[in-house]
């Protein structure tokens, strides 16, 4: 033993250093204040439009990172395939603003140059009305996470077979989007688009919309995953995580609190999907496939699964650094990506957002468990 | 209440039969022992009850037939169980374990919100298993003993009509086997209760009718001094010296 | 508040050239990673060596080139925000990189919308010509077309065509179909891998059962490789069923192996072995500068002509402002590797000659046919009556 | 001394459980380890074992340090350890779950057969896979693994939870045989107080991590060790 | 006829391939339930260890074959590295080690980009692998496939002698099912760790010499395998052998078959589709170990 315990085991715990109580809706008032002066008014003003516009980025991604600290953080479904939903929500924008530049009764410039089509592929014809595309941005990701789901969680399809089913399902969406390039677009995806619900994309002003759209979007979907967390659901999907043949005998059914945890993750990827496209300009299978729908979940880990803010945080640092630091070190970028990665998740599971608590820890308790 | 009925039960696993027709009849309100040698077939028995595996025949409950049923439902009918290896969400406090076990039949409104308030059936069940001061300790990190309370107040809490409980004071001490029993006693005045036990001491105090299980059939049934005086049951299972 | 409605056009201005210090800057915009790497870092090294020697010579204008790099990672979406970095955070003159032709697409909106300029160095599908990109590789009608013309002089009248799965070989068949409808020629058979794929099994033995009496081969990167193994392996050979292939070029036969590619057919506009004083400059200026076992190939040179090019047209403009350079680009010449290329300021393509290779044992490509001198670009296809449709 | 523990501080992440508790357990006797639920009986099994790292104090066995050496390491100086909870290999069969203790000694076969003798109810379910077995089945198997590691020092987790009448009888004539004829020590960890403090050289009383009465066993300090806790 | 067994015969080639890809993974990931997502790069390490070899050992048949036990040397190596540095803290949370090797296989990737550079390499077979025998009329088999073929069975029949016959098999097995239980039953657990470890990316280092007698060599090549791999192992059901080869044999024939008639693409999106309903109907894959806990 190297340890040297220097405090009587029997003595009674140091009585923590007293802090200010604040309530929990109070203290999530605060934040979600705070959360708001941030990405409305300070972040506009300091950022170049450049810059505005990646944050925006940044934000869709967090938005997906919201729905997988919800499914995988809370419930533990491992979900290797949100690039699926993110996709479909940004298919069905995309298709709607492809079709809103083309004018009515034409084809798509795309379309028209790969496709030799005379006409509208029926399931690109509902796409050309808002009131069909804005909600199906949404609603389909969740249509078909829910039949997805209602398959797969019926049967007890869990945990690493879950993981690697979802992650097969992103890898054929990708095969079947490339391969249909005439109607999809190949692996060009989605692109050039000239205007966003009659608003010149080119225009710096309305790019900056953009991002206030994306800003409050995130913020509405933050409250969401708030009240689910911490409502009674929140709880029953924690059980089911630990404990899912379980809580059968209690007379719930565990497929489906699975199933809505997966289609609120869903629609949450679907809603940043659709954001994405006029805050970034283009949808591809390269951003919906595999590679793409881990490091989602990577940067999830790295925020920290467990808590709200968590996933946010990690999705946002990631994008970031990979951003800048491929802007400084391009060749080392890809060894402090995997670094980054390696590190945080094997010896700091809690994430980034744990780093306060543990340096708090820290600090209190000097040299205490070393060497144990 | 409700009574349990079983007619012609049968389970078997690739050609080895567990459980090989039996029938037995509980009736509502009692406390029934079900005993047996190791592998007699009556942790089986409860699976096939509850849903877990599949079995042949019959089991009633009430009006309903359960065989066929997905466990779930069979646990909205009324019918409660413990496990023989405890099975508590270890990742949530005791008070989470007691009032999701309370919450099957809840509205997707009520879900969706967060619990303000302990609901009392919760509340009195934590004094009853004698957590109420542990109420926000995680599960997981509770002994064995009170993990099995834990398990027996989740059944109170979900108001079930029949408790199957699988050696619920294994590992228990004296002193908490008789609370247990107790406990059972005064459950049992409004629900059928079914208990899984090798404890000969604690069947004596708190059995009301007893059923030997041996080899997937029943052996005997009757009251304690009825059983135990059963040769075949001293045979196959008291033995013959060591019943203290 | 809001911004403009679409069609109002009072979209920004183009993005100001960063002209104020002694250096003018450039983007370079490739993968540096991913499954593209392989061909876009050899367009990078060409990139700087024109770079230098420009500097060496004084620079544009009195200004030093002063490149900035940025990683395109095979990703279209990252082309797209890199390109937007160059132009708005760095102010660059003109940027010059991209390979897939999926990867042009995803930025040429960025280009369109700041009104800045691209050089693009490869050959591509044609049916495009946007104003602001300028294309220094091969369209369609220049290396295409005389392929198939080469396959229909030595009397292969059936072909089979195989490509990988993007809008680069998917188009090229397109018009190949076309060609082969108005030529006499049947085309057997259409198939596609996934951009990376390296099983051809199934695709071998369908171009064995067709009996086609050649291949035309539009795959891209990695999957040439396992193709040309199984290829061999199923006993077919350059002299039964030879395959033309557009996109391999020498530091691609380097790492497929003239084990497999021996005697077999490449389409291009040059060679490292193309004669004339300004190729042997140009191959030993680069093995100097980046090794002698490094071959020059097609896309490479384009590259080098491009910012070439570029400085001619500058010059010819007095000016870094986009707007006087294209508008100064048509006629403008320079002595390339590959021959004497000429911008056609309507299309901004280039005049280029076609040449047909044939892999030798060494690893490097010979020339058994060309078209005699620089053909006119065409990118639409518009002097030939059966890609009438096409577009 | 077979087993000394000194001033033994353990726990999990950061519950500390046990506080500084001292024990021996003597060569060839049995000493009995009794307490409420979540006294830390279990706690101290692990602990001794190697499961858990001990923040402070030692353990030694057989008058040697093995506070720092691995599970495996302590096992081949001859500790063995039966867990709490009928705990087995459940996708091995029944003889795989034997045999498998069996081949980490050159006398393995041997000990197989001896082990069975021990549990005749095991015989018939020698294919079978042991995630397969009823608990009780599962408990037997547990103690016949452990026999088979030819321990000089047994450290029992309730052994007989789960376990038939009849055969719990035999488990106990068993223990008193072993512990007589090859001279292996116990620390027996029990709820039945009965058998454990009757049997027992030595008995320990654990409240929240501390020994709080200690004593010889034997038929008369039964009465003594149940007032102990009854407090 | 000949193009139906053409086919056949191009399908279980698939299917070989795809054995030999999936097999060290049914120990690392189906025994010891660890997602490694750098497993790829481990076939990658493999392949290119017959590239270095062949700079030293000009004879293109010698080389491949000294290239097998060294490969697997290499790439056993990897991995019992990245299990004793990372891995071993990581079995409590098995779903985590997927997170943490993807971010591995990053590095490896880039490490071999900056060792042997972003383009791909080339090696040498042996004149003997490269061309054909003939069957009937125009059928031939192509003889790498053959030896792929071979190998693939060879690897299971010796992985199948080793797990059900050796002390070592039961250690392995009886480690990932219970470690504590394992570690007080005397078993060195670390030890049985890194071996399982070793040997599993050892078959991976296998599988990368035998692909470089079809594709190329290059840093990411360990990508696109990954997949394919874990739904192997996956549909065959976590634990067994067995499923996993038959499985993998089934994939290879129907990818082949619907290949045919359609594309690739269509094809791999039937297999995908094909083994959703497969779970459907065995959600735990084609053979399974089950036990009566609840976990
Ligand atoms: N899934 C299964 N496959 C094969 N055999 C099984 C299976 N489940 C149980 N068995 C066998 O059925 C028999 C009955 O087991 P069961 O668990 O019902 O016994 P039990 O009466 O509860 O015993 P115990 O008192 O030891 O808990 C045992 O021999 C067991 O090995
Ligand atoms: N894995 C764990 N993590 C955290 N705390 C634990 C853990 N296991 C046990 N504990 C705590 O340690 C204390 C002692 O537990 P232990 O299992 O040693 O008790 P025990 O005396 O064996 O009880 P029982 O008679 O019920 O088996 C208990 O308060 C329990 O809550
Ligand atoms: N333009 C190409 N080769 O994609
Ligand atoms: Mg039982
Ligand atoms: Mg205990």
């Amino acid at each position: 033993m190297t340890a040297t315990v220097t405090r009587d085991p029997a003595a009674p715990p140091a009585t923590p250093r007293r802090r200010v109580v604040v309530s929990g809706p109070a203290r999530a008032a605060i934040g979600f204040a705070s959360g708001a002066l941030l990405l409305f008014a300070l972040a506009p003003s300091a950022l170049s439009d450049f810059r505005l516009s990646l944050l925006a980025k940044y934000l869709c991604l967090a938005m997906v990172a919201v729905g997988i600290g919800l499914a995988w953080g809370r419930g533990g479904l491992l979900t290797l395939g949100q690039g699926v939903f993110f996709g479909l929500g940004g298919y069905a924008m995309a298709m709607h603003m492809k079709l809103a530049d083309a004018g009515p009764g034409e084809l798509p410039d795309f379309m028209a140059l790969y496709g030799q089509l005379d006409a509208l592929p029926w399931w690109w014809r509902p796409f050309a009305s808002p009131w069909f595309a804005l909600p199906a941005t949404v609603l389909l990701p969740m249509l078909v996470a829910f039949l997805l789901g209602s398959l797969v969680f019926r049967r007890r399809v869990r945990g690493a077979y879950f993981a690697i089913l979802s992650q097969a399902l992103a890898a054929a969406l990708v095969i079947f989007l490339i391969g249909q390039q005439g109607t999809t677009g190949g692996t060009n995806g989605l692109t050039d688009f000239q205007g966003f619900f009659g608003y010149d994309l080119d225009d710096p002003v309305n790019q900056r919309m953009v991002y206030f759209i994306v800003a409050g979007g995130l913020l509405l979907l933050l409250a969401l995953a708030r009240q689910l967390m911490h409502s009674r659901y929140g709880e029953l999907l924690v059980a089911v995580r630990d404990g899912e043949e379980r809580v059968r005998f209690l007379g719930h059914n565990p497929a489906t609190v699975k199933l809505v945890a997966y289609v609120v993750a869903a629609g949450m990827a679907g809603l940043a999907g659709a954001l994405f496209v006029p805050a970034v300009g283009i949808i591809n299978p390269a951003l919906i496939g595999v590679v793409p729908s881990i490091e989602f979940v990577v940067g999830v880990a790295v925020g920290g699964r467990a808590v709200l803010l968590g996933p946010v945080l990690g999705a946002v640092a990631v994008a970031w650094a990979r951003t800048s630091l491929s802007e400084e070190f391009p060749a080392a970028w890809t060894y402090l990506q995997g670094l980054l990665f390696v590190l945080v998740v094997a010896f700091l599971p809690g994430g980034l957002a744990s780093l306060p608590a543990l340096a708090r820890r820290l600090r209190r308790t000097p040299r205490q468990e070393v060497g144990t | 209440m409700t009574g349990l009925e079983i007619r012609g039960l049968r389970v078997s696993f690739d050609g080895f039969v567990a459980v090989d027709g039996v029938d037995l009849t509980v009736a509502p309100g009692d406390i029934r022992f079900l005993i047996g040698p190791n592998g007699a077939g009556k942790t089986t028995l409860v699976d096939a009850v509850t849903g877990l595996v599949k079995a042949t025949g019959s089991v009633r409950f009430g009006d309903h037939e359960l065989l066929g049923r997905p466990v779930h439902r069979i646990a909205r009918l009324g019918v409660g169980r413990t496990f023989q290896t405890s099975s508590v969400f270890e990742g949530l406090t005791v008070l989470q374990n007691l009032d999701i076990a309370a919450g099957a039949g809840r509205g997707a409104w009520t879900m969706a919100r967060r619990r303000r308030t302990v609901p009392v059936a919760v509340s009195e069940a934590l004094e009853t298993i004698g957590l109420a001061g542990r109420q926000d300790a995680l599960a997981g990190t509770l002994a064995h003993g009170h993990k099995q309370w834990l398990e027996i107040g989740m059944l109170l809490v979900q108001n079930v009509d029949l408790l199957l409980l699988d050696e619920p004071v294994a590992g228990m001490s004296h002193e908490e086997r008789d609370a247990t029993g107790a406990l059972l006693a005064a459950i049992s005045a409004a629900r059928t209760v079914v208990v899984i036990e090798h404890d000969m001491d604690f069947m004596r105090s708190f059995a009301r009718t007893v059923t030997v299980l041996h080899a997937g059939r029943v052996l005997s049934e009757g009251t304690v001094a009825q059983v135990q005086a059963d040769p075949r049951v001293q045979e196959v299972y008291l033995g013959t010296g060591g019943v203290a | 508040g809001c911004g403009s409605k679409t069609g109002q056009n009072t979209a920004a201005a183009g993005a100001s050239v960063d002209t104020s210090g002694d250096t003018v800057k450039v983007g370079l915009l490739n993968s540096l990673s991913g499954t593209m790497a392989i061909s876009e870092v050899t367009v990078r090294d060409a990139i700087l060596l024109a770079v230098e020697e420009i500097n060496a010579a004084g620079g544009v204008l009195g200004k030093k080139i002063e490149p900035i790099g940025e990683d395109g990672a095979s990703d279209w979406p990252t082309f797209a925000e890199k390109a937007e970095k160059l132009i708005k955070e760095n102010g660059v003159a003109a940027v010059f990189g991209c390979w897939t032709s999926a990867s042009r697409k995803a930025v040429k909106p960025v280009f369109e919308a700041n009104k800045s300029l691209l050089f693009y160095p490869v050959q591509y599908e044609g049916l495009e010509q946007s104003p602001y990109i300028f294309y220094t590789g091969a369209t369609t009608n220049q290396q295409i077309v005389p392929g198939l013309d080469y396959l229909k002089s030595q009397g292969k009248t059936s072909v089979y065509l195989v490509g990988s799965d993007y809008v680069f070989p998917r188009t090229a068949n397109k018009i190949i179909k076309a060609y082969a409808q108005a030529n006499g020629m049947t085309v057997l058979g259409e198939d596609y891998a996934p951009l990376g794929s390296t099983e051809f099994g199934t695709i071998v033995n369908k171009v064995k059962a067709a009996k086609a009496a050649a291949v035309f081969n539009t795959l891209n990167g990695d999957s040439n490789v396992a193709f040309f193994k199984e290829y061999k392996s199923a006993g077919l050979t350059a002299a039964s069923t030879p395959v033309v292939s557009v996109s391999i070029a020498e530091e691609e036969v380097k790492s497929i192996g003239t084990q497999y590619l021996a005697d077999q057919l490449t389409a291009w506009n040059y060679y490292q072995t193309t004669p004339g004083a300004a190729n042997e400059k140009f191959v030993a200026a680069y093995k100097a500068k980046y090794g002698a076992d490094k071959p020059t190939s097609d896309p490479m040179e384009a590259a080098y002509v491009s910012v070439h090019l570029w400085k001619a047209m500058v010059e010819k403009a007095g000016s870094f402002d986009v707007e006087k350079v294209k508008a100064a680009a048509d006629g403008v010449t320079y002595e390339a590797p590959e021959g004497l290329v000429t911008v056609d300021g309507a299309t901004q393509h280039i005049h280029k000659t076609a040449r047909i290779g044939k892999v030798d044992a060494s690893g490097l490509i010979t020339e058994v046919w060309n078209s005699g001198g620089p053909l006119k670009p065409d990118p639409y296809l518009k002097g030939y009556p059966w890609a009438t449709g096409l577009s | 001394m077979m087993l000394s523990l000194t001033d033994l501080a353990s726990g999990y992440g950061r519950t500390a459980v046990l506080h500084g508790v001292s024990l021996e357990v003597p060569d060839g006797r049995i000493s009995a380890l009794l307490g409420h639920n979540g006294a830390g009986k279990s706690t101290l099994l692990r602990t001794a074992i190697g499961l858990l790292r001990p923040r402070a104090g030692t353990v030694s066995f057989a008058g040697a340090d093995v506070t720092r050496l691995a599970p495996h390491e302590r096992v081949a100086r001859g500790m063995g350890y039966v867990p709490q909870g009928q705990q087995c290999f459940p996708h091995l069969t029944t003889a795989e779950n034997l045999r498998l203790v069996a081949d980490t000694r050159r006398a393995g076969a041997d000990a197989m057969a001896e082990a069975i003798d021990l549990f005749p109810a095991l015989g018939p379910l020698m294919s079978r896979r042991a995630g397969l077995l009823s608990g009780g089945q599962r408990q037997q198997l547990a103690i016949a693994r452990a026999l088979i590691t030819a321990p000089r020092l047994l450290l029992l987790d309730e052994p007989t939870e789960g376990i038939q009448p009849s055969v719990v009888a035999e488990i106990e004539r068993a223990i008193l045989e072993i512990s007589r004829a090859r001279g292996i020590s116990f620390l027996l960890v029990e709820q039945h107080i009965g058998f454990a403090v009757r049997a027992a050289d030595r008995y320990y009383v654990l409240e929240s991590g501390r020994v709080t009465s200690q004593g010889a066993g034997g038929q008369e300090a039964e009465a003594t060790v149940r007032a102990a806790l009854a407090v | 006829m000949t193009v139906l067994v053409g086919q056949l015969f191009t399908g279980v080639s698939i299917g070989a391939v795809l054995l030999l890809i999936a097999l060290g993974l049914s120990l690392t990931f189906g025994q010891m339930g660890v997602i490694n997502m750098a497993h790829g790069e481990f076939i990658m390490a493999g392949a290119y260890t017959v590239y270095v070899l062949q700079g030293a050992i000009s004879s293109a048949g010698i080389s491949l074959f000294v290239a097998l036990p060294v490969a697997f040397l290499v790439a056993g190596a990897l991995g019992a590295l990245l299990e004793y540095l990372l891995i071993r803290r990581l079995y409590a949370r098995p779903l985590d080690t997927l997170l943490v090797t993807w971010g591995v296989s990053l590095i490896l990737q880039q490490l071999a980009r900056d060792i042997f550079g972003a383009p791909n390499v080339q090696t040498r077979a042996p004149d003997w692998l490269t061309g054909n025998v003939p069957l009937f009329g125009d059928l031939t088999l192509s003889t790498n496939r053959l030896f792929i073929l071979a190998l693939a069975i060879l690897a299971v029949v010796g992985l199948t002698l080793v797990l059900r016959l050796t002390p070592l098999g039961r250690r392995i097995r009886a480690v990932v099912q219970n470690r504590d239980l394992a570690a007080v039953s005397g078993i060195p657990t670390g030890r049985v760790d890194r071996l399982t470890f070793f040997i599993g990316s050892g078959l991976a280092g296998v599988a990368g010499v035998a692909l470089t007698l079809l594709g190329p060599i290059g840093p990411t090549m360990g990508t696109n395998l990954i997949i394919d791999a874990f739904l192997v192992v996956v549909v065959g059901g976590i634990g067994t052998l067995k499923g996993g080869v038959i499985v993998a044999f089934v994939l290879g024939t129907l990818q082949s078959l619907v290949e045919y008639t359609t594309t690739l693409s269509v094809a791999k999106v039937v297999v995908f589709v094909a083994i959703v309903g497969f779970l459907q109907w065995r959600p735990q894959g084609l053979f399974t170990l089950r036990t009566r806990s609840l976990a």
